[in-house]
């Protein structure tokens, strides 16, 4: 099969099982990712079900109390962990090569590597259902000391130790972005000709980098605390319960915007492409970027503001301070539209949702940034809200968008746009539903968590609200699923650039060949594509 | 390109070893301003090999 | 196939054939950001000790606190075994850095000799650390103290003995001959991350046998 | 220039449910877009700053979102666009704009914010009511303490969970003190528009002023932390009178807690536990001696005990608090732990074997709750 490289049209995809489990095609990676972490958000995605149809009346016995907290850890774990993290690497992993115009990742087998310690480690996680305590039910953040052996069974370790491996896993996935970035871009290809995608995945490597060792040490506290007698987190014998926390967070907020970045670098090829406009400021949105990423590593607090053990004035500064390359980058997205010549196919629909969603869950940012306020909102359905709009509201959204604008790169046909913009519909339509009641309900002293709430509590009619919203959302999958299963059956074609693209990737054929080009055009500005189809030949790559 | 010269590559790990300092004297939290220094220190052993280890851009 | 590895060999490495800097080849690279993580990693480790340490009214623990074990706490009553530990760790620095220079000079014999007393140094090292772990008399369970404790050297013992598999597939490639003044990637990159387990140790042990307690 | 279309875009289609549901929330009983009406003179400072950051919030959203839908409305690719639009790659004046304006915001909200939370986090050095709320898994209890700091009586005294009320007065300052002996829980009253969190290890406190206007009001209070399976019913009540009832309320639980001491007097062998392997009467003067404390209701029953100087001793330490970890922690006078008894849960008994110590007085706590308080002599 390794012939056919020289024939660009030929099937390089139509090959055996045997290929795709010992692959180390950065394409075919990439598209296992996607199909794992699809898998995932479907698993996560019914977990949810079972919490919104717990919490749909009040007084509801229809979840017990243990399995309702495993399934809303598991939820959490699961999304964040196996769904979005994954997705967003899978899509660097397919695009970044492309982008770039590299042949492959600098380290083929390591990607490998690092792709299948994920399925193992969902498989680990997932299996905390098999033992006698159930799955880890202490939420995602795992706090200890509710977290530590005298309040949780097995499922915890399991929990702990997938964790670990998918934090290995990104850790080598970012290694390899970064060499990968730095040493194998084409000749022409600066770095600030490099597409945002591109320059989003680095800072989103150099995050998972640095701040994934961290939770990796934390975890391995836990499990010592847990089945070794250690005491780094156990109050009683002079350790520290807000340690824990301490160390989680200084991950998990980096992982935050591990979480939205490359998201928000699919919107910055989507929206100019469909704006057939460049992006508006792109020097700026670059440091932007890395601007977002340095004072990540600084606000990890402002998850703990209520511990009463943190130093609020500090953390609130710099949680404030995000606001503003978060605010360049969604006036730079909106000048990109403005007096553009705007196509809504369905990735733009997907990319205007996330405009407009992600907003939401910006300002909401505020809000729990001034410390009062957040000592009434914390903890409550008001996170819940805030929380998805950025990663449902943003990430989802911008993984859909991602979706249907590379699918034709991938498979080489096209997915229908009627069944795309139903899914856009129904999706936004459920997410409003699901996500904006739960800011009330958090005001109005709902706290999260809880497995049922009393039918005086006035929280009923909402609570009602949001589970027809997640049925709404569920079913907003099904017309997607259809349509990528009647796609690839027999869709329409693509061709090598159905979107008339800015970047690299749209430069080969659908799909690519092994090793990805026969030759490269020349490479002048962020959009070398764009000027070969119009003739441009002069460098306007950069600004001012 | 200027941007790229090694020294400012070691800049990147002072900005999180100021911001350590900063956070120490406010807070005096040990383990807190323990992971920003070493950030600092990881920050510029990665920018700085990052910088030197690319070939010049074309 | 055969078409299909031109390409790999025309794709694998455009730039070389244009342009003389390469700078730092991919393996070596890839080696020291990894090193950066676990940077971070350690880091983890000495906030959790700090923080710990820092919390505590006094450092060690007091036998007030945690009983008669406190008094087994006391490491800078006897650090010498641990300062020669140290000193075997650092020699192996300086041994495997002559590896590599060696083989820059394509010496091979003078690489497979001082990998080779890399690699007893190292070995030697773990051995020195089982058994002082075998004479302190106090365990992981014994206070926050035993567990920081335990939990550092440990790792850090872990990171040895990676890097001590390390050396010995470099030693057996180097004894094979695969290594030459052009190619010598691995050996670099393993002697790269041994100069980073060297210096935890340094850290650690300044941090347990010399840093002042309160 | 052609002019905008009639037809009406998908988004704002979508957008008018979401209208429809907030003006619903708005007009009927169930929640807002708005926190409750606050009930204390710290609630009320957060409100205000909520109004400050609700209207930029609100006024961000509709400048941007109005910005988004305007955009889409307004450049939509027609079928007479063959030439591309002009292509603008940025403008420096445009982006130092809408970077200083943010910043200036972003600069004033966090100024703001720090002026209210000096105020809502302001604790007071003379409160005139002092708590302690011990949250355990899955209830909580309220040690009402004196002016020496130790409690006068609890709600829960029956140790069932079934602690009755935190009933304050209206119009003073009201300090809590939080202890967890478990694991992390949160004091959370929504009408407080304040939470914090009960973390095992660590004393945590707040004052709280309730409103005159509010009295004989009772506010719904519930633990915001996850802290396992009953984390939903981990609720309480604060009720909120006026200050004669108050008192009137404080003098009828200190004599009804009078009244059925929850354990054995000062002295005597602990009772409850028991002391396997036969108790020792004396307290203090023989050889070999060992002395009584019995933990019980989050308190010590016996506050003053007696120990030879310049000899080792120990206690016989019972701890009659079912589930619940205690331990004896002597300190030294100047602060330093003089010794730290290992903690255990109850109900049990323990032998603590204690160095010898240098005559004087030595006060003694738990560590795991230090509103229990003793002091040992030494002579």
């Amino acid at each position: 099969m390794a012939t056919t490289a020289l024939t660009p049209a030929a099937t390089a995809y139509r090959s055996g099982l045997y290929d795709w489990v010992t692959t180390t095609d950065h394409k075919k990676i990439g598209i296992l990712y996607v199909i794992n972490s699809f898998l995932f958000f479907l698993i996560g995605g019914l977990f949810a079900l079972g919490v919104r149809s717990q919490l749909v009346v009040p007084d509801n016995k229809l979840i017990s109390p243990e399995l309702y907290n495993q399934l809303f850890t598991m939820h959490a774990s699961i999304m964040i962990f196996l769904f979005i993290i994954p997705m967003l690497a899978g899509f660097g992993n397919y695009i970044v090569p492309l982008m770039i115009g590299a042949p492959d990742m600098a380290f083929p087998r390591i990607n490998a590597l690092s792709f299948w310690m994920l399925p193992l480690a969902g498989i680990i996680m997932l299996s905390g259902f098999l033992t006698p305590g159930g799955a880890a039910a202490e939420g995602w953040t795992s706090y200890s000391p509710l977290a530590q052996r005298a309040y949780s069974g097995m499922g915890t370790d399991l929990w702990i130790v997938a964790v670990a491996l998918i934090g290995t896993s990104s850790i080598l996935g970012s290694v390899n972005f970064l060499v990968t970035i730095f040493k194998m871009r084409a000749p022409g290809m600066t770095m600030f000709r490099m597409p945002i995608m591109v320059w989003t995945v680095l800072v989103t490597s150099v995050l998972v980098l640095m701040a994934t060792p961290v939770l990796t040490s934390g975890l391995i506290m836990l499990f010592i605390d847990r089945n070794y007698g250690g005491h780094f987190f156990d109050p009683a014998t002079g350790g520290n319960a807000i340690l824990w926390q301490n160390i989680f967070w200084f991950y998990s907020h980096p992982a935050v915007y591990i979480m939205i970045l490359p998201a928000m670098g699919m919107i910055s090829e989507i929206l100019p492409v469909f704006s057939r406009k460049p992006l508006f400021g792109y020097k700026a949105f670059v440091f932007a970027t890395a601007g977002i990423g340095a004072l990540g590593f600084s606000v990890w607090a402002h998850h703990m503001f209520t511990t009463g053990a943190v130093y609020l004035p500090f953390f609130s500064f710099m949680t404030f301070l995000i606001a503003v390359p978060t605010g360049v980058k969604m006036f730079n997205w909106i000048a990109t539209l403005y007096r553009g010549q705007l196509t809504f196919s369905t990735p733009l629909l997907f990319a205007l949702g996330f405009l407009s969603m992600f907003l939401i869950g910006g300002i909401d940012g505020a809000f729990s940034a001034a410390v009062p306020v957040d000592f009434a909102l914390h903890d409550t359905y008001w996170v819940v809200a805030h929380l998805h709009y950025v990663l449902f509201g943003g990430s989802v959204f911008g993984v859909m968008a991602g979706t249907y604008y590379w699918f034709p790169k991938m498979s080489g046909r096209k997915l229908n746009e009627t069944l795309g913009k139903i899914q856009f519909v129904l999706m936004f339509i459920g997410f409003n539903m699901t996500f904006f009641p739960m800011h009330l309900l958090g005001l109005d002293g709902m706290p999260r968590r809880i497995a049922v709430y009393a039918s005086t509590a006035g929280w009923s009619q909402l609570n009602l609200v949001a589970t027809i919203g997640s049925i709404i959302i569920a079913t907003s999958m099904l017309p997607f699923l259809w349509n990528v299963f009647i796609t690839l059956r027999n869709g329409e074609p693509a061709g090598d650039d159905p979107w008339e693209g800015n970047t690299l990737e749209w430069a080969t054929t659908s799909p690519p060949p092994p090793y990805n080009f026969d030759h490269l055009p020349p490479i002048r500005s962020e959009r070398p594509v764009f000027d070969v189809r119009h003739g441009r030949v002069a460098d306007h790559g950069s600004q001012a | 390109m200027r941007l790229k010269h090694p020294r400012n590559a070691i800049g990147v790990g002072l900005v999180f070893v100021a911001i350590g300092v900063i956070y120490y004297l406010l807070s005096r939290d040990a383990g807190g301003t323990t992971t920003l220094v070493l950030l600092g220190v990881a920050m510029s052993i990665a920018a700085y090999a990052l910088v030197v280890g690319t070939p010049d851009d074309r | 196939m055969t078409s299909g590895t031109a390409i790999v060999v025309s794709h694998d490495d455009p730039h070389a054939l244009e342009h003389g800097n390469r700078g730092i080849s991919n393996p070596i690279l890839g080696m020291i950001l990894f090193i950066c993580s676990e940077v971070m990693f350690f880091a983890g480790l000495f906030a959790a000790y700090f923080n710990v340490r820092a919390n505590a009214p006094v450092w060690p623990p007091s036998v007030a606190e945690v009983g008669p074990i406190a008094e087994k706490f006391n490491l800078h009553a006897e650090p010498w075994f641990a300062a020669t530990l140290t000193v075997v760790l650092v020699i192996s620095s300086f041994t495997c850095q002559f590896g590599v220079w060696a083989i820059r000079r394509d010496d091979r014999k003078g690489l497979v000799r001082a990998i080779g007393v890399t690699l007893v140094l190292g070995i030697a090292f773990l051995i020195g650390q089982a058994y002082d772990y075998s004479q302190l008399g106090f365990g992981l369970g014994d206070g926050t103290f035993g567990t920081t404790f335990y939990t550092l050297t440990g790792f850090h013992g872990a990171h040895v003995l990676a890097g001590t598999i390390m050396l010995s597939v470099v030693l057996y490639r180097a004894m094979s001959g695969q290594f030459s003044a052009r190619h010598h990637d691995a050996v670099e990159a393993t002697s790269i991350y041994w100069h980073f387990v060297d210096v935890v140790w340094v850290a650690l042990f300044s941090l347990l046998y010399v840093l002042p307690t309160h | 220039m052609p002019t905008t279309r009639k037809k009406l875009p998908r988004l704002a289609a979508i957008a008018l449910p979401l209208i429809a549901l907030l003006v619903a929330g708005c007009a009927s009983q169930i929640p807002a877009l708005y926190p409750p009406q606050d009930v204390t003179s710290q609630a009320a400072t957060t409100r205000s700053l909520y109004d400050i950051v609700f209207l930029i919030g609100a006024i961000v959203f509709f400048f941007v979102e109005g910005l988004i839908v305007f955009a889409v409305l307004r450049y939509r690719r027609k079928p007479t666009d063959t030439e591309l639009p002009p292509q603008i790659h940025g403008n420096n004046r445009i982006e130092v704009i809408w970077t200083v304006i943010p910043t200036a915001i972003v600069l004033f909200l966090f100024i703001i914010s720090w002026q209210a939370l000096n105020s809502v986090d302001a604790v007071t050095a003379d409160p005139a009511v002092r708590v302690a709320a011990v949250a355990k898994r899955f209830s909580w209890n309220f040690l009402y303490l004196g002016s020496n700091g130790r409690p006068l009586f609890t709600t829960d005294a029956a140790g069932d969970g079934n602690f009755g009320e935190l009933v304050v007065p209206v119009g003073v300052p009201i300090q809590v003190e939080l202890y967890s002996p478990d694991v992390i829980h949160a004091f959370y009253v929504p009408k407080f528009l304040f939470k914090r969190d009960v973390v095992p290890g660590r004393t945590n406190e707040f004052d709280f002023t309730v409103d005159a206007q509010d009295v004989n009001q009772t506010f719904r209070g519930q633990c915001a932390e996850l802290c396992g399976v009953g984390h939903a019913g981990m609720t309480f009540d604060v009720k909120a009178v006026s200050m004669a009832d108050y008192q009137t309320w404080l003098q009828q639980q200190i004599s009804q807690a009078l009244a059925s001491p929850p354990a054995a007097p000062s002295g005597s062998p602990a009772g409850g536990g028991g002391t396997p392997g036969g108790p020792s009467p004396s307290a203090g003067g023989a050889a070999g001696t060992s002395v009584q404390i019995t933990a019980q209701n989050i308190a010590f029953t016996t506050t003053n005990v007696t120990a030879p100087a310049g000899q080792p001793f120990q206690i016989q330490f019972a701890n009659n608090d079912p589930g619940t970890p205690h331990n004896v922690e002597i300190k030294n006078p100047d602060g330093s732990v003089a010794f730290k008894g290992a903690i255990v849960t109850g109900p049990t008994t323990t032998t603590y074997d204690v160095p010898a110590l240098p005559a004087g007085t030595y006060p003694f706590q738990c560590t795991v709750h230090p509103t229990m308080t003793g002091t040992l002599t030494v002579k």
